[in-house]
């Protein structure tokens, strides 16, 4: 693997990014489109053959006589040096995981380049988009090949920044702007306690490095050991705040509320970013740092308890929504906390960590299906011009492409065998059984209710009734080419991927792994998707008034799940009633009157003593004479007691 | 005399002064202000590249270009200069944003020729202290700069101008009661029963012969005499009211580079001098840096006039500054310089950005203006990128520093410290916070006032402003390790020597 | 009886007293000149008597003594040359309406 | 007797030289002549002047066995006093030539001279006799030359405050010298201190003579609690008056006050004399300070803000070290330009225009902006404001006074410190009046005198040199350690 091959990955986004963004204004729209497109297709090229060369070369720089497969550093060159141990590299670090992301990240990218030449045409902002893009794409390869700790931080930041961006593209629009600013500070907040997290580690172990972190974890977190703070060891409390910083990205309970106000973005950026590529960042970074992960089995605990809680609160939550990017937006976070529980249950003494594996697997086939799902929602919302799915219905005969692929999309991350969806959730649940049945049983049930939202998606969309679309102007019809042309290859997609053989290239140890279904586990959650697919058939192919028979039923719960079990208003009242009102406000008052009004006060006491005193000068000789003969008398009569008599 | 190259960042503006003098003319004005600082920006990259030149060729000296020349004989006062890392970088700092505060004052009215004069003075000041090693010389350097203040807010300022500046004035003023106090007292204990005493710096650190009883008084003195101009905690209201009535280039220069001053100095004279009084009486000061940080963060986030949020900002800032300075090793030192610059350059861009929004909409108010993007889409891009620095986004200048910062103070022993640094950690979620809640207000959103629908963007000179400041800051963020290796001083050895530690 | 220094210095205190309490008291202006003219004349009586008394041998209290009358007559005439000044602007010489300046 | 003697008092004589010259060209000379008056007493003056830089000058004498003395420093503080009355003879020109005082100027200048004669002889005085004669010779004529505005009331009353305060407060003075010479049997300074340091500290007899003594000096120093007739006499008397009152009276009082503590007291110091100045120094500058604050009239505000300057003039005199003694004289030299500059912009304005509040001020910068400039470098070296003089004295005069290094001394200069917060609050309150507050009738624009402003070019010049150029200062402190 060469170093300009690397490089060149990295660079070609952050130069076609400083190209757009600083001469785009100059560009007509078609230019700068192509040009960002090209160039993002040319990433993808590179980015493949170095996955290839990584995975299939065979070379023994990347794996060795075992079959191990190693992780090599391909560049790694100093940026910051804090101090001789603690220095912030960028870097270029290959290995399964990393070569795996490459794929994803670039083939999204590549595909939403396309798609949005088609859904962005003739928007204004046109060229600043496609700067935004590369600068994310850009950010996320940068943090995926992150050689130490720090370099991910950074490149996390700026994943963050270029959601913040694109979620704001329509800066005029005040939910636009409200919904970005809430992306940004409320994944700035999980990074606060990413930043704490690395900040203590680095503390104990004295280096930023992945692979000296992870080689031989026993060994360097050997200082960390004794340490304890507020009733839990120094590792727990530095793992679960880097998990925070996992939390706030990949959209955790109770930090997922920015991602579905996200979906205020282009739609083609909730496929890239908010559903493929940086929503599983959080993933990734607790994947890239498993291996400490291991040693402190309550990081593990918590992981898999706040991915098995997100699961089914984002599941019940995307039952009851209307907004279909919304629903999507949900079913993602209940897809990444599948991740993450995956994550959380994998033992390396139990099933030679397969909970790792899946969850890298998923991951995997997850950006594809999901991206295909919003790319999809793209074209219905593009043809309809709503996001709600009331205002569609009986689509099937006027969007064919949009339907078939958008029906792919959902039987994969229903979970229905041959797409890709089943062979990764099934070993995600395998995972989970083998860890506990509680967790095992949860996750199918979480699974039973995916199938079922995916399908009352679908139903409301493509069936149920028609409303009258001449009513409104015109006919929806399938998109452009260039918008079907990534469904169609990210629908074939979602078709094959489970057969890859994913456990032969990434596993936790880098060993292979050979994937064999559990034929009790793939059974019991394909009848149970299957009867969620029924059941969601009943309720939700034709019109009929049983949804809100059910939903009356339960209203409470309907209600609460509806409003997202009023989480944001929850955020709300905690940031405008506290922080702001209980907190900033009395601060900024405070520091006006008390602090400013001390300093004030100075100016005014000495005012008011020259105000006192001005009878001293009253203009009388007599009084003068008095006052100097009294003021002779009394310093010197002070200083007769002092000196003589004391 | 002449031959020391530093000596002419003093000479440079002295004959600015001269040639101001005999303009008759904004035009000739403007060519004495651009040139001049354009010939300061040269010196101080000529005056960089030379001290790379020698710290390569082996110089292995404290400080580099070392002179001294006899002033008042009779109490041993010298005109004494030199420089190592960090006041290199700062005199760069200095240039930059003279030269960018000159454009931005492209069209001062009234009295252009009085205001360049006040302007050149306060950076004859500037420049002055960053050069020399000698106490009394800094602090004759230090009132320099600070005086000129007055004036410029008084008679160019707006709003409560008399008010601010007034305030402002006093309070740098009671900080530098406390401060001459301090240095005169360094100066008594400055060397051992005996021996000749010296206001030199590095002549004091070498004898190090301040009693330890005299440390814990002098050292608050000097700390907190400059900590003021640091705007310390509870010492910073002159900040918002000062930088909300100051105008642009006087905003920039002053948050820029003049309260640098006060944090360049609380290291370079507080702790450089009075190690051991530092490191025992850190927990205090640091309580108050700590508060600074979150506290200005926080009242940043409820302003509505944009130059309090941006004063509250540099409060935050600027805590942060003195936090790690307190930290007494070299990460977070080195962050703290690193801190510095950085905020000098990105709160310049901010205030020059101000400057240039009030100059069109006459208000700065955010709640009367929105969807600038639209109208000065060059303006608000340069708020958005300026904003990014300041809530530390990689590739700018606020997150290497921050993160230096950080990481250094984490790096202490002591459990208080750790946890405090947590806490201060915690601005950078509030920074975001007012940040975007300005960026979303003001610069994105529908337009509220339909007259603004008429106002242009930025002219060429305000262009050339915001590009050198954006460029700058950019190119500290990207290659950090640059600056990190000019600041970490070689003579931090003398401190951590004092203090047994690193 | 011996006449010792205090029968001496006692009246002259009470002297400088009642100069200073002429002084603060009076509301014409040349009362108060003489209340000022029985401090300084006090005074001298101390210089006179301290020599007398105390330091026999040499003349130097009486020579200060001569010295300080001196000043006391200029300084009474040059006192009485403004007051006339006043008199001449105000018809008054009462002291407590001299307040025009204050505070 | 042996008459070369006098020869020892080359400059008093030289100065009685100067005064007979003008009062013989006053008295004598035909009516046509008379119109050069001023510019010849200046010259006169001036030459006089002069000729006391000649090196000379600087041996040490004494005469009239010891109750003179002279020396290099002593010559250095009158010099330093002539610069001043030479600064004040120049820019009285215009007053003295004015319609009203025409007729009595030649007066006005003998008695200025003779005043200063007062002053030389306080200064070189080592014994109480000769010192009192200097003291009455230097306050007595300034009554006078109080009253002098004829016309104007407030004149008048100021000259009755300042003489009955004035001779009220030679009695306390005399007063406590009687005590002294009661204590010691001679009022040769010497001699006293040798008494003094055998009577010992814990005489009440002492301290009341002291603290007499102390009034009666301070009252010349409008030192805080005896101060009061200051801002009264300053308002009524003419402003050349008022300057030539407050830098050269106050300054020849400082030096003199300084001799007779250390020279004479200086045995009881630490345990008395520090405490009561210490006293007096805190009250004085907050007094003053709190005083000027509130002043609208410019010679008032004038007034307070040089009783304030008194006090840190005093820091000189508790440092109680040739260091301190050296630094008191630079401060005073400083002071003299700094405080003159800003009298002769008030005063240019008063001859041209008759006001002197400072709501008058308003705008001047506007139409005046050269006397604006003066003025304002005026404030700044008053507030030490570094590059002016004022920082340099200042710091110079801290510097001294901490020598001695109690914490109780660190404490005064942190009053005092503390203080310039409030003086320098006032003097921009001026500078404020001047460039920024706006004036819908300002001052119109005026050409000042060529006298009036050769004045300030020279005050200007001094304020900007005295400090940056360090020989002055070097210098001066190099004679008084030498002592």
């Amino acid at each position: 693997m060469d170093q300009i091959t690397s490089v060149l990955i990295l660079a070609l986004p952050l130069c076609m990014f400083l190209l757009l963004g600083v001469f785009g204004n100059k560009m007509s729209h078609k230019m700068a489109g192509i040009l960002g497109t090209l160039g993002m297709g040319v990433t993808l090229i590179l980015a493949y053959s170095t996955a290839f060369t990584y995975f299939f070369s065979g070379s023994e720089l990347f794996i060795d006589a075992a079959g191990n497969r190693l992780q090599s550093v391909v560049f790694d060159h100093t940026w910051l040096a804090f101090t001789d141990n603690l220095v912030i590299k960028l870097g270029f670090l290959l290995d399964p995981i990393s070569a795996m992301m490459l794929v994803v990240i670039t083939t999204i990218s590549f595909m939403v380049h396309l798609y949005s030449l088609g859904y962005m045409h003739g928007e204004t902002g046109f060229q600043r988009y496609y700067a935004f893009l590369s600068l994310f794409s850009f950010s996320m390869l940068g943090l995926v090949v992150a050689t130490n700790i720090f370099q991910m931080y950074i490149f996390w930041e700026l994943v963050g920044a270029s959601s913040y961006l694109l979620i704001g593209f329509y800066y005029t629009k005040p939910s636009a702007v409200s919904a970005s600013k809430k992306a940004f500070i409320v994944t700035r907040f999980a990074d606060l306690g990413f930043l704490v997290g690395i900040l203590i580690l680095s503390f104990y172990t004295n280096t930023f490095d992945f692979v000296s972190m992870t080689s031989n974890p026993q060994n360097v977190l050997a200082s960390t050991g004794g340490a304890m703070f507020m009733g839990g060891s120094v590792l727990t409390w530095a793992l679960v705040l880097i998990f925070m910083g996992g939390m706030g990205k990949s959209a955790m309970m109770p930090l997922h509320i920015w991602l579905p106000d996200a979906m205020e973005g282009p739609t083609p950026v909730s496929a890239l970013i908010h559903a493929a590529t940086m929503v599983v960042a959080g993933v990734f970074l607790v994947a890239r740092m498993f291996p400490v992960y291991l040693m402190e089995v309550t990081a593990l605990e918590i992981v898999t308890w706040v991915g098995a809680l997100t699961a089914l609160y984002a599941a019940i939550v995307a039952c009851t929504q209307v907004d279909i990017k919304r629903v999507l937006a949900f079913s993602t976070i209940s897809q990444i906390a599948f991740m993450m529980v995956a994550l959380g249950v994998a033992r390396d003494t139990i099933h030679e960590g397969v909970g790792y594996m899946a969850s890298m697997f998923h991951l995997f086939t997850h950006a594809m299906f999901k991206a295909l799902l919003f790319l999809g929602a793209g074209a219905l919302i593009h043809a309809v011009h709503s996001n709600d799915y009331t205002s569609m219905g009986g689509l099937r005969k006027y969007m064919p492409i949009t339907h078939i692929t958008f029906l792919i999309g959902c039987l994969a991350i229903a979970g229905i065998p041959p797409f890709a969806g089943f062979f990764s959730k099934d070993e995600i649940l395998v995972a989970a059984f083998e860890n506990s049945p509680l967790w095992g049983i949860w996750m199918t049930a979480v699974a039973g209710l995916t199938a079922f939202y995916m399908f009352r998606l679908y139903y409301r969309i493509f069936w149920w009734n028609e409303p009258d679309y001449e009513h409104h102007g015109h006919v929806p019809h399938d998109a452009p080419w260039t918008m079907t042309l990534p469904l169609i290859i990210l629908a074939a997609v979602s078709c094959v991927a489970g057969f890859i053989p994913f456990g032969e290239l990434v596993s936790w140890n880098r060993e292979a792994y050979h994937i064999h279904l559990n034929i009790p586990v793939a059974a019991t959650s394909v009848i149970v998707a299957v009867c969620a697919i029924a059941l969601a058939t009943v309720m939700y192919r034709k019109e009929n008034s049983l949804p809100d028979k059910v939903a009356n039923s339960v209203k409470g719960l309907w209600t609460a799940a509806y409003n997202r079990f009023y989480f944001d208003e929850l955020y709300l009242f905690i940031t405008h009633k506290i922080i702001f009102n209980l907190v900033s406000r009395p601060i900024a008052w405070f520091d006006r009157h008390i602090i400013d009004g001390s300093m004030d006060m100075f100016a005014t006491l000495a005012h008011k003593a020259s105000g006192a005193i001005k009878g001293l000068q009253s203009g009388n000789i007599q009084s003068y004479v008095l006052i100097y003969l009294m003021g002779a008398l009394l310093i010197g009569v002070v200083t007769v007691v002092c000196v003589v008599i004391l | 005399m002449f031959e020391n190259i530093l000596i002419y960042f003093v000479v440079i503006p002295v004959l600015m002064l001269g040639g101001l003098a005999l303009c008759k003319n904004i035009k000739q004005i403007r060519a004495v202000a651009v040139v001049g600082s354009l010939a300061l920006v040269g010196l101080s990259i000529a005056l960089l590249l030379g001290y790379l030149e020698q710290r390569a060729a082996g110089a292995t000296a404290e400080m580099l270009y070392v002179d001294s020349w006899t002033w008042f004989a009779p109490l041993n006062i010298n005109l004494a200069v030199g420089v190592d890392g960090i006041s290199v970088a700062m005199l760069i700092l200095s240039a930059i944003i003279l030269l960018t505060g000159s454009f931005a004052s492209w069209k001062i009215d009234p009295l252009p020729k009085e205001f360049f004069l006040w302007l050149i003075l306060l950076s004859i000041g500037v420049f002055g202290f960053f050069i020399t090693i000698d106490l009394f010389t800094m602090f004759m350097f230090y009132e320099v700069a600070l005086i000129p203040m007055y004036l410029l807010i008084g008679v160019w300022g707006s709003g409560n101008k008399n008010y601010s500046a007034m305030k402002l004035t006093l309070m740098l003023m009671g900080g530098s009661a406390f401060l001459m106090l301090g240095l005169i007292g360094i100066h008594y204990h400055s060397a051992p029963e005996g021996q000749p005493l010296t206001w030199n710096l590095l002549e004091i650190a070498q004898n190090n012969a301040i009693d330890r009883n005299w440390q814990y008084f002098l050292f608050p003195m000097t700390f907190v005499g400059f900590g003021v101009l640091g705007a310390m905690f509870p010492f910073h209201t002159w900040s918002p009211d000062g930088h909300a009535s100051a105008p642009t280039a006087v905003s920039m220069l002053h948050a820029g580079v003049l309260m640098k001053l006060g944090g360049y100095g609380c290291f370079r004279v507080a702790i450089y001098l009075m190690p051991e009084a530092a490191n025992e009486l850190a927990w205090i000061f640091l309580i108050l840096t700590g508060i600074s940080v979150v506290y200005g963060a926080f009242s940043a986030c409820v302003q509505t006039d944009l130059k309090y949020i941006n004063a509250y900002s540099s409060v935050s800032h600027c805590g942060l500054v003195l936090f790690a300075i307190l930290m007494l090793n070299t990460t977070a030192m080195t962050g703290a310089i690193m801190q510095m610059l950085s905020h000098g350059l990105m709160t310049a861009l901010f205030f020059a950005l101000i400057g240039m929004i009030y100059g069109r909409t006459h208000t700065r108010d955010i709640r009367m203006m929105g969807g600038l993007m639209k109208i000065m889409p060059f303006l608000a891009v340069c708020y958005v990128i300026a904003g990014m620095a300041s809530l530390g986004l990689p590739g700018l200048s606020g997150f290497v520093a921050e993160m230096t910062i950080f990481v250094g103070s984490f790096q202490h022993t002591d459990m208080f410290h750790r946890v405090f640094t947590i806490v201060a950690c915690c601005s950078i979620v509030i920074t975001a916070v007012y940040i975007l809640r300005v960026v979303g207000k003001l610069l994105l959103g529908p337009v509220q006032d339909k007259h603004h629908l008429e106002l242009t963007d930025a002219t060429w000179w305000e262009r050339l402003s915001t590009i050198t400041l954006i460029v700058s800051v950019a190119a500290i963020g990207c290659f950090p390790n640059f600056f990190a290796e000019l600041i970490k001083f070689t003579f931090s050895e003398n401190i951590f020597k004092v203090l047994g530690m690193n | 009886m011996d006449i010792n220094l205090m029968f001496y210095l006692i009246p002259s205190l009470i002297m400088f007293c009642c100069g200073v309490y002429g002084f603060i008291t009076r509301k014409n202006m040349i009362a108060i000149l003489i209340s000022l003219e029985l401090m300084l004349n006090a005074v001298d009586i101390n210089f006179v008597v301290f020599n007398r008394f105390l330091f026999p041998g040499e003349l130097e209290g009486m020579f200060f003594t001569l010295f300080a009358i001196a000043i006391a007559a200029a300084e009474t005439a040059l006192a009485i040359a403004i007051i006339i000044n006043i008199f001449r602007v105000t018809k008054n010489i009462d002291i407590r309406d001299l307040n025009k300046m204050k505070f | 007797m042996d008459y070369s003697q006098f020869l020892a008092m080359k400059q008093e004589i030289g100065l009685l030289v100067v005064f007979l010259l003008v009062f013989l060209y006053d008295t004598f000379m035909p009516k046509k002549a008379q119109n050069s008056l001023s510019a010849i007493t200046c010259i006169f003056f001036g030459l006089f002047t002069l000729a006391g830089f000649c090196p000379c000058l600087s041996y040490d004498a004494n005469a009239f066995s010891g109750m003179y003395e002279t020396s290099a420093v002593i010559v250095a503080i009158k010099n330093i006093l002539n610069v001043g009355v030479l600064i004040v003879l120049i820019q009285s020109i215009k007053w003295a030539n004015s319609e009203s005082q025409i007729m009595r100027r030649g007066e006005f200048y003998e008695l200025l001279l003779v005043t200063l004669f007062g002053m030389y002889l306080m200064i070189s005085a080592r014994h109480f006799l000769l010192f009192v004669i200097g003291l009455e010779a230097a306050s007595l004529p300034l009554a006078a030359m109080v009253a002098f505005d004829k016309k104007q009331y407030e004149s008048h009353e100021a000259a009755v405050k300042y003489i009955l305060t004035a001779v009220f407060s030679s009695a306390i003075f005399l007063m406590g010298l009687s005590f002294v010479y009661g204590l010691a049997g001679t009022l040769y300074f010497d001699q006293l201190a040798f008494a003094v340091a055998i009577e010992g500290s814990k005489s009440v007899m002492l301290i009341i003579a002291l603290i007499f003594v102390i009034a009666g000096i301070g009252f010349k120093l409008s030192l805080v609690p005896f101060h009061l007739w200051t801002a009264d006499v300053y308002q009524g008397a003419p402003t050349s008056v008022t300057a030539y009152l407050s830098v050269i009276s106050k300054g020849a009082a400082a030096f003199a006050f300084f001799v007779v503590m250390a020279q004479v007291f200086g045995a009881v110091y630490s345990q008395v004399w520090e405490w009561m100045l210490y006293a007096l120094i805190v009250l004085t500058i907050t007094i003053g300070n709190l005083f000027a604050l509130r002043q609208r009239n410019m010679k008032r505000f004038l007034a307070f803000s040089s009783i304030s300057q008194a006090g840190y003039i005093m820091l000189g005199v508790i440092a109680n070290t040739t260091g301190g003694l050296g630094s008191l004289m630079y401060y005073i030299l400083v002071y003299i330009f700094s405080n003159l500059a800003a009298f002769g912009v008030v005063a240019a304005i008063e001859n041209a225009t008759g006001k002197v509040s400072m709501d008058d001020y308003n705008g001047l910068y506007k139409t005046n902006p050269r006397l604006s400039f003066a003025m304002m470098l005026a404030m700044f070296s008053l507030a030490g404001i570094p590059p002016f003089a004022g920082f340099f004295s200042k710091f110079f005069i801290f510097t001294s006074a901490i020598e001695q290094g109690s914490i109780a001394i660190y404490v005064l200069v942190l009053i005092a410190l503390i203080n310039t917060i409030p003086s320098l609050y006032y003097y921009l309150l001026v500078v404020k009046a001047m460039f920024i507050n706006e004036n819908e009738t300002p001052i119109a624009t005026f050409k000042s005198s060529v006298s009036e402003r050769l004045g300030l070019w020279i005050c200007v010049a001094g304020i900007i040199l005295l400090g940056i150029v360090s020989c002055f200062y070097s210098s001066l402190l190099e004679l008084t350690n030498a002592m």
